[in-house]
């Protein structure tokens, strides 16, 4: 029970710190002193006490994107276990739905975006429709391999199984999938090489570009949506980089709090040494990562 | 009874010669097809005892003959009413003699048991239709004629020399020589083989040609190109039965002889060669009523094969003779009018039928789609019995080109079909004063009411006269 | 078993005449003079027999029987026998909704009264079609079959040319008439086969036949011809996309919705045959499904014509069952319980996922049509405010179509997901699991698919004055639609009734399966999570509304322009068409997708006017099929030289025939 | 009388191989008709004398040798054409053809059984033969008279072989004698007329346009 509410708390606090750890992070690197951790917290909490502005040609589907797209992060949010501890609702096949969610959130946004009638909008939910239908088939290698390593059918379990005994046995493949799984991770979350958040050229954006028209609380809403996914999806992604289990269960709660922060750290620091990618190449390296997914499953089911 | 079925025809054509009216003759000339209809119905159901001395016997297989041209001809005298009506410009006096007079001959090919009679009235049969099929008085009808009948002559004369060496044999065999089919089915035995197979091989290239088997079809597009379209379902829906009837007495001496493989091979093989000719031929065809000659070029293979496999396959033939031709009838009639609508015949001019002629295009794509063996048309019964039939007896050969060439025939007939009868009329086509009347449309939609009819439902009586035919088909075990 | 409460007519009975009384609605109006009186007649007349017949299914479906009636017909192929097992009463719940359903909606779609020439044939031939296909369920003789399945196919022809004087029309006539007569072509080898096997006309019972003597290869072949042609599996789909664009579209609704699940009943019904299905079967369901799934739903990212578009995602569809059946007959096959049960019941809950957001789709396509008057979706956009409740409906269709949860669409590839993932420890067919990458790549390209769709129709501002005068439909075309996204809507949050519903049908083709898989009481606690994640998310989805609405009470709201990144002068003509929308994906599976494109060169400082055009190509069928019928027609034209007309060579002929039949002779 | 019988028949082929060799059609319908008095005879010379038998041969005599070619020659001179230019196949290879095929019927007629009243006449050969002389004018020449000509020639073969039949069924010899000549003389007649009036000519070759382009 207690296990539900800090899972439950975690989800619903801490994903802003990690977008502010991030920034952080990129602002050490650019020897700046940057905003505070919790900026992003201050930025959702204005947003929200903005006021908004329609467009005159979005009808009701404008405004359900950003609905959507929260919700349906949030109830992938309860699929998905934190570090040791089981997700609080878990039956075998939800990584599937797990799976489907997030095109769920997305369709939505992307009809948001269309919505408006924008060229740029158009275009950049073109891009992510593309890009994510080709990240596709990279989560599901994935969730084969983890499959047939637990041999289970629900994300506690494979994932709880993941452990550095696994490493042992099935490193390589482990490797390859954590590969694929962080472009998929950054694809997924539009960071650098894939996506600027805060650039401000709209012709090279992708997700923020669709999200041009929202405006205060959406906008409040949409920004507290994109850091939980990413703290979501980086939950999944700790798992297979950093299996370490305590077996103490508050400690194992720091162990994840602790991993979740590295990775926010690592992310930044890709973002300060690379550069962002030409729109060409992406969809190339978005097809190695899955190619990477597809090996590390073929070498565990041979 | 028998005398009267040939000679109320008969009557029939002198009463239509001496008639000076062009506007009554039709008339006259229906009622006595009635009457016709009248006696063959009155026939089949209390035939009456062998006459003559055995000359003339209504058995079965007459039965069916008999009944699918007598009610083929009744239709399309109803319908010459309508035609002849806007053909008012010549005399229609020849045509509805020779129409009586090939009737007559008709009824006689089917009652005679005796080859040699039968064989002068189909010759009749040939020769009255020559006039009919030169109804048009033109270039291309003289043409047809004189194809038709110069093909059709060699082709007859050569059956008669196939019942010479029949007779032949008998006298060579020492047997009371004749060519009553009894007697001959009877003394089958000790007729010499050399004689009889010649005869055999002579008889399927006369009636062959008569019935228009590949290759000696060739004169069929001609003639049923050019000839009315009355004139044509005549032909291809009745005389193309009289030549099988004959082709089925011949099938009868066979099995009499014991040596029917040889027959049966070449019957399959000549169907199998009439159907593809007739599929390569179909394809593209611009002018539809030759595309409608070579479709009774296919069905004539059809009912060859059938015949040829034996088994199952037999009902399946008999029940194409009347299948096939109350579809021709409808096919026939319905190009009749779209031809006189259009004045043309070609597919470049003749588009949008269903706007111009609603019923006529309607009955035309009907019939194609019943001729062409889709249910609930009578023509898939036939053809389903056929195809399982050769599944049946493992000739799976046989089975694969014959439905092979039944879809390729399909695609044919509906890459002309259809751009006919659908779309718009083109400007530049020929208006003329022919519309669909009570008279030109009713027949066919008659006929293809029985069609749709037999497709569904065969009656108890048809279907008992059809296995008694059978059964004087089947071979002994 | 098999016992109904005393006082109720046998269902069976009520089902038969419920199909008669589809097939004589359109009767009627052929003969009445005033317009419409006959149509209004027809919808009255397939309501009654939905009403009839549907609860008529479903009783049979749930008292898990068979009842059989033999009718002695005049035809020389042995009684014909009508039976209703589960697997029939299943297949025939879409044939009687949609046709009702479409019956309606062609009150308000196609009205008597501005067709007058052209309604009559389309209600007669509607009512025919319907009850062709709810006779060919229940058909037992091969021969009976035949004629249902014949009838069925012409009559959707009649209905698909009715507008023949459009020249694209007749061309898809004719395609799809070639088409469907081949597929009855191999049937017609199918059924003799099945004759010469047994020696009886009526169909095999399940199960009693062996699938070892080499002859049932050819068999199985000439069923996958036949059948697979009708349902347009890959490669045989060739006809599919221009017939159900160019039909009517409450026509292409029972086209995709129930025709194409024909051919998949007939495909079930042969396996019910064999006890034995060898592995191979399910191994090439499963790769043509596969095939069919994602090319065709390739193709559909490609299109731009509305109607293209759903014909594709048909396509994909119909793989996608297949697929499903392919994986359940390895599952079958190899003894493989769960995998037999959850592939099973995933080919049937799709079938019927199907039959319900595929009809919605194409009639909400009617609507739009029918207001702008064009198919082409670079043209439209902006309806979704002009047509606010056709556009809501439709959404639910796409939402469903993509396989996104909450709704039912979702629900069957769930389950075949479990399935292919429950080969996964240490089975032999372990490797099936690499299906479900595929699948997840169709249903991104799916997503891509659909929100063009949705969004160059509905969303955006409007690209011509069509578009801009669009007008929300008549209730009698909303209706149908209603119907249909409700019943999506409630498989999608209930999922385990559906499943109980499905696994009637499922025990009577695979028995053994389901009582050795026997889990089905686990699979329902499983679907129970999601109905019950669904209504989370419904909740979760409401408060956030709940939420922000009260945040935007309380703070200013204005409403201005589309914000054009600084640009001012931002034109509708500006926005991402359909083509432009999928220019990247076909760009990524450049290969698959081909198009034809004609893109002008702009020169000098003012260009004049050009216009870029994308016209997406059907493969198959102009690489392979128009060639082979060139090549065949010139051929065939080399060949006619033989009839050139000279008498004397016609004698020859004769003559040769004569020597040779002699020779043979002796 | 036998012998004599065989050398009428051997006349006979003779003149196939005239109608075979010749181009000028006047001549070849001479011939023809000569063709017709000799088959006219030939019972005659097999059969007892009766009424019957006289009245048979008075009207194969006057059809095949007078009427029949008067009829031919009318539409030779109404279409005004002396000869059979160009034939399909030169008038040497056409012989040739009808040495061998009288051969082959020689050889063929061998194989076949006769009864032993027929057993040294060489009716079944000559009829053989001329069936196929008529058959090789059918389809060599060009003019609708020579393919008139040419079929007279096969009924003559046909009518040959008749005459093995004509006592045993001698109704039926004589209808399907008859009704031969009805369509050679009076139908054909007629539809030449009708196509000298059309086509101002008698060249079948013209008469190829109906055909599958």
């Amino acid at each position: 029970m207690t296990n539900i509410i800090i899972h439950t708390f975690l989800a619903l606090l801490m994903p802003p710190l990690l977008l502010g750890v991030i920034a952080k992070t990129k602002a050490a690197f650019g020897g700046r002193v940057g905003a505070p951790f919790l900026q992003p917290y201050y930025d959702i909490l204005r947003l929200l006490h903005k006021g908004s502005v329609f467009s005159t040609t979005t009808t009701w589907v404008f405004r359900a994107g950003p609905i959507v797209a929260l919700a349906t992060t949030a109830v992938a949010a309860l699929l998905m276990p934190f570090g040791a501890h089981p997700a609080p609702i878990s039956f075998s096949g939800d990584m599937i739905l797990y799976a489907y969610l997030f095109a769920l959130g997305r369709f939505f946004t992307m009809a948001a975006a269309l919505d408006t009638g924008s060229s740029f909008e158009g275009m950049g939910s073109a891009r992510e429709a593309t890009y994510s239908c080709l990240a596709e088939p990279t989560l599901f290698f994935a969730l084969i391999t983890l499959s047939r390593l637990s041999g289970s059918y629900s994300l506690s379990q494979m994932l709880a199984n993941v452990t550095p005994g696994a490493w042992l046995y099935a490193g390589a493949s482990l490797l390859l999938l954590i590969g694929g799984m962080f472009i998929v991770l950054l694809v997924e979350n539009c960071r650098i090489p894939f996506d600027d958040p805060n650039t401000h050229l709209e012709l090279t954006m992708i997700h923020e570009v669709m999200v041009l028209d929202h405006s205060g609380p959406a906008f409040g809403i949409i920004q507290y949506a994109a850091a939980l996914k990413l703290f979501v999806l980086g939950a999944f992604f700790i798992h297979l980089a950093l299996p370490f289990a305590t077996g103490n269960a508050y400690l194992d709660w720091g162990v994840f709090i602790a991993s979740m922060l590295l990775l926010a750290v690592v992310i930044g620091v890709v973002e300060s040494v690379m550069a962002r990618l030409r729109l060409v190449r992406i969809p190339q390296l978005l097809v190695a990562a899955t190619i990477l997914a597809a090996f590390s499953t073929l070498l565990i089911i041979r | 009874m028998f005398a009267a079925l040939i000679i109320l025809p008969l009557i029939g054509a002198a009463v239509t010669w001496l008639i000076p009216y062009d506007r009554l003759r039709p008339k006259v000339f229906s009622l006595f097809a009635l009457g016709h209809l009248g006696l063959t119905v009155q026939l089949l159901s209390n035939t009456p005892p062998p006459s003559a001395g055995g000359w003339f016997v209504l058995d079965a297989l007459g039965k069916i003959v008999l009944l699918g041209t007598s009610v083929l001809f009744l239709f399309c005298a109803v319908y010459s009413i309508g035609y002849l009506y806007y053909r008012r410009e010549r005399s229609n006096r020849i045509l509805c003699v020779g129409m009586l007079v090939c009737l007559s001959a008709a009824s006689m090919v089917t009652i005679t048991h005796h080859l040699g009679l039968m064989w002068v009235a189909l010759e009749t049969t040939t020769i009255s239709m020559a006039p009919l099929i030169y109804f048009n008085r033109n270039a291309r009808s003289i043409e047809a004629t004189w194809k038709y009948l110069l093909i059709c002559s060699v082709g007859v004369a050569l059956a008669l020399i196939g019942l010479y060496f029949l007779a032949y044999a008998t006298i060579v065999a020492k047997v009371e020589p004749s060519l009553l089919l009894d007697d001959l089915v009877r003394d089958a035995g000790k007729l010499s083989s050399g004689w009889v197979h010649a005869a055999f091989v002579f008889l399927l290239v006369g009636f062959g040609s008569k019935m228009g088997l590949a290759p000696l079809h060739s004169w069929k597009p001609d003639a049923y190109g050019e000839a009315p379209g009355l004139v044509g379902a005549m032909l291809a829906g009745g005389l193309v039965n009289l030549a099988f009837l004959a082709l089925l007495r011949v099938y009868q001496l066979c099995l009499a002889t014991k040596e029917i493989t040889f027959f049966q091979n070449a019957l399959v093989s000549m169907g199998l060669i009439s159907m593809v000719f007739a599929a390569i031929f179909m394809a593209r065809q611009a002018d539809f009523k030759r595309m409608l000659a070579y479709s009774s070029v296919e069905h004539v293979g059809i009912m060859a094969v059938a015949l040829g496999l034996g088994g199952k396959a037999i009902f399946g033939a008999l029940f194409h003779i009347l299948a096939n031709s109350l579809s021709k009838g409808v096919m026939f009639l319905a190009s009749g009018n779209i031809h006189r609508s259009y004045n043309s015949k070609n597919t470049s001019q003749v588009k949008g039928v269903l706007r111009r002629l609603p019923w006529s295009g309607a009955l035309f794509l009907a019939g194609f789609i019943a001729i062409t063996g889709s249910p609930p048309f009578a023509p898939f019964i036939s053809e389903f019995t056929i195809i399982s039939s050769a599944f049946i007896q493992g000739r799976v050969v046989v089975a694969l080109i014959f439905i092979v060439s039944l879809a390729i025939i399909f695609i044919g007939m509906a890459l002309t079909v259809l751009p006919m009868v659908m779309g718009e009329v083109p400007q530049e086509s020929e208006s003329t004063s022919y519309r669909d009347t009570v008279w030109t449309v009713g027949p066919p939609l008659g006929l293809l009411l029985l069609v749709f009819l037999l497709g569904v439902w065969i009656p108890e009586p048809l279907m008992s006269l059809l296995n008694e035919a059978a059964a004087l088909l089947e071979v002994p075990r | 078993m098999y016992s109904f409460p005393q006082g109720f007519p046998d269902p069976a009975i009520l089902a038969i005449i419920a199909a008669l009384i589809t097939g004589c609605a359109g009767i009627p109006g052929l003969f009445l003079r005033t317009a419409g009186a006959g149509q209004v007649i027809a919808v009255g007349m397939q309501m009654l027999a939905a009403l009839l017949g549907i609860p008529a299914a479903l009783a049979l479906l749930f008292a898990r029987a068979t009842v059989t009636y033999t009718l002695n017909w005049g035809l020389p192929f042995g009684p014909c026998e009508l039976a209703i097992d589960p697997l029939s009463a299943f297949f025939l719940l879409p044939v009687f909704a949609v046709g009702a359903a479409g019956s309606l909606f062609a009150v308000g779609y196609w009205p008597a009264a501005a067709h007058r020439s052209s309604e009559r044939g389309l209600t007669f031939f509607f009512g025919l079609l319907t009850s062709s296909m709810a006779l060919l369920v229940m058909a037992r003789n091969g021969v009976f079959f035949l004629m249902t399945w014949e009838i069925m196919a012409l009559s959707a022809y009649f209905l698909l040319v009715t507008e023949h004087e459009r020249e694209d029309v007749r061309r898809a006539g004719i395609l799809y008439l070639i088409a469907t007569h081949t597929g009855s072509a191999a049937l017609l080898v199918f059924f003799s086969l099945l004759v010469a096997r047994t020696g009886s006309f009526l169909l095999p019972a399940a199960g009693s036949l062996s699938a070892l003597p080499p002859m049932m290869m050819s068999v199985a072949v000439a069923a996958l011809l036949g059948f697979g042609a009708k349902a347009g599996i890959m490669p045989l789909h060739v006809w599919l996309p221009s017939a159900h664009a160019n039909a009517p579209s409450h026509v292409s609704a029972m086209m995709s919705g129930v025709m194409l699940k024909m051919g998949l009943y007939g495909i079930f019904r042969t396996l019910t045959f064999f006890h034995d299905p060898p592995l191979l079967w399910g191994a090439v369901l499963t790769v043509a499904g596969i095939t069919s799934a994602l090319a065709g739903i390739a193709f559909a990212s490609a299109q731009h014509d509305l109607k293209r578009l759903l014909a594709y995602s048909s396509i994909e569809n119909i793989g996608i069952i297949t697929t499903a059946l392919g994986v359940a007959m390895l599952g079958y096959s190899s003894h493989s319980h769960t995998l037999a049960y959850l592939g099973l019941a995933a080919a049937l809950l799709h079938i019927l996922n199907h039959s319900l957001f595929k009809p919605l789709l194409f009639l909400g396509s009617g609507v739009v049509i029918h207001a702008t008057g064009t198919r082409d979706m670079n043209l439209m956009g902006g309806l979704g405010k002009r047509m606010p409740k056709a556009a809501l409906l439709f959404l639910v269709g796409v939402v469903a179509i993509c396989g996104i949860p909450p709704l039912n669409g979702f629900v069957s590839e769930f389950l075949l997901y479990l399935g292919l993932f429950s080969q996964l420890q240490g089975s032999s067919l372990a490797y099936i699991v690499l299906l479900a990458p595929a699948l997840a790549l169709v249903g991104g390209l799916a997503v891509i698919s659909f929100t063009k769709l949705y969004g160059s129709v509905f969303l955006g501002t409007p690209r011509n004055s069509a578009a801009a005068h669009g007008h929300e439909a008549g209730a009698t075309m909303l209706m149908p639609m209603g119907f249909f996204a409700l019943c999506c809507v409630v498989i999608g949050l209930f999922p385990q009734f559906a499943l109980g519903l499905i696994s009637p049908a499922l025990a009577s083709f695979m028995p053994m399966a389901t009582a050795a898989a026997g889990q089905s009481s686990e699979y329902m606690t499983i679907l129970g999570r999601l109905s019950l994640l669904g209504i989370l998310l419904l909740a979760a989805s409401a408060a956030i509304a709940l939420f922000w609405s009260l945040r935007l009470q309380r703070l200013p709201v204005l409403s201005a322009a589309t914000w054009g990144c600084g640009y001012q002068r931002a034109t509708a003509r500006m926005q991402y068409v359909a083509s432009s929308f999928s220019e990247i994906a076909i760009s990524v599976f450049d290969g698959i997708i081909r198009q034809r494109s004609e893109r002008p060169v702009l020169s000098g400082l003012f260009p004049r006017p050009a216009r870029c055009v994308d016209l997406p190509s059907e493969t198959v069928l102009e690489r392979i099929i128009t060639p082979a019928f060139t090549v065949a027609g010139s051929a065939f034209a080399f060949l006619r030289r033989l009839q050139h007309g000279q008498m004397h060579v016609y004698m020859i002929y004769i003559f040769a025939t004569l020597f040779i039949l002699m020779i043979w002779a002796h | 009388m036998i012998s004599l019988a065989d050398q009428f028949l051997v006349l006979v082929l003779l003149i196939n191989f005239i109608s075979l060799g010749t181009s000028r059609l006047i001549f070849s319908i001479r011939a023809v008709a000569a063709q017709g008095v000799i088959l006219g005879i030939l019972p005659g010379l097999i059969h007892p004398f009766s009424w019957h038998l006289v009245g048979i041969t008075a009207v194969i005599i006057a059809a095949k040798g007078f009427i029949i070619p008067l009829l031919l020659n009318r539409a030779v001179r109404s279409a005004e054409i002396k000869r059979e230019v160009e034939p399909f196949l030169g008038y040497v290879p056409t012989l040739l053809l009808g040495a061998l095929f009288t051969a082959l019927s020689f050889g063929f007629a061998g194989k076949l059984p006769l009864a032993p009243e027929h057993q040294n006449y060489m009716f079944v050969p000559a009829s053989i033969a001329t069936l196929m002389s008529g058959f090789l004018i059918l389809t060599t020449r060009r003019k609708a008279i020579s393919q008139v000509i040419g079929y007279l020639v096969l009924e003559n073969g046909i009518f040959i072989f008749g005459l093995l039949l004509a006592e045993a069924m001698p109704i039926m010899v004589e209808a399907g004698a008859l009704l031969d000549l009805l369509v050679g003389t009076f139908v054909m007649g007629i539809v030449i007329n009708h196509i000298s009036r059309e086509f101002s000519s008698l060249d079948t070759s013209r008469l190829t346009s109906l055909k599958e382009e």
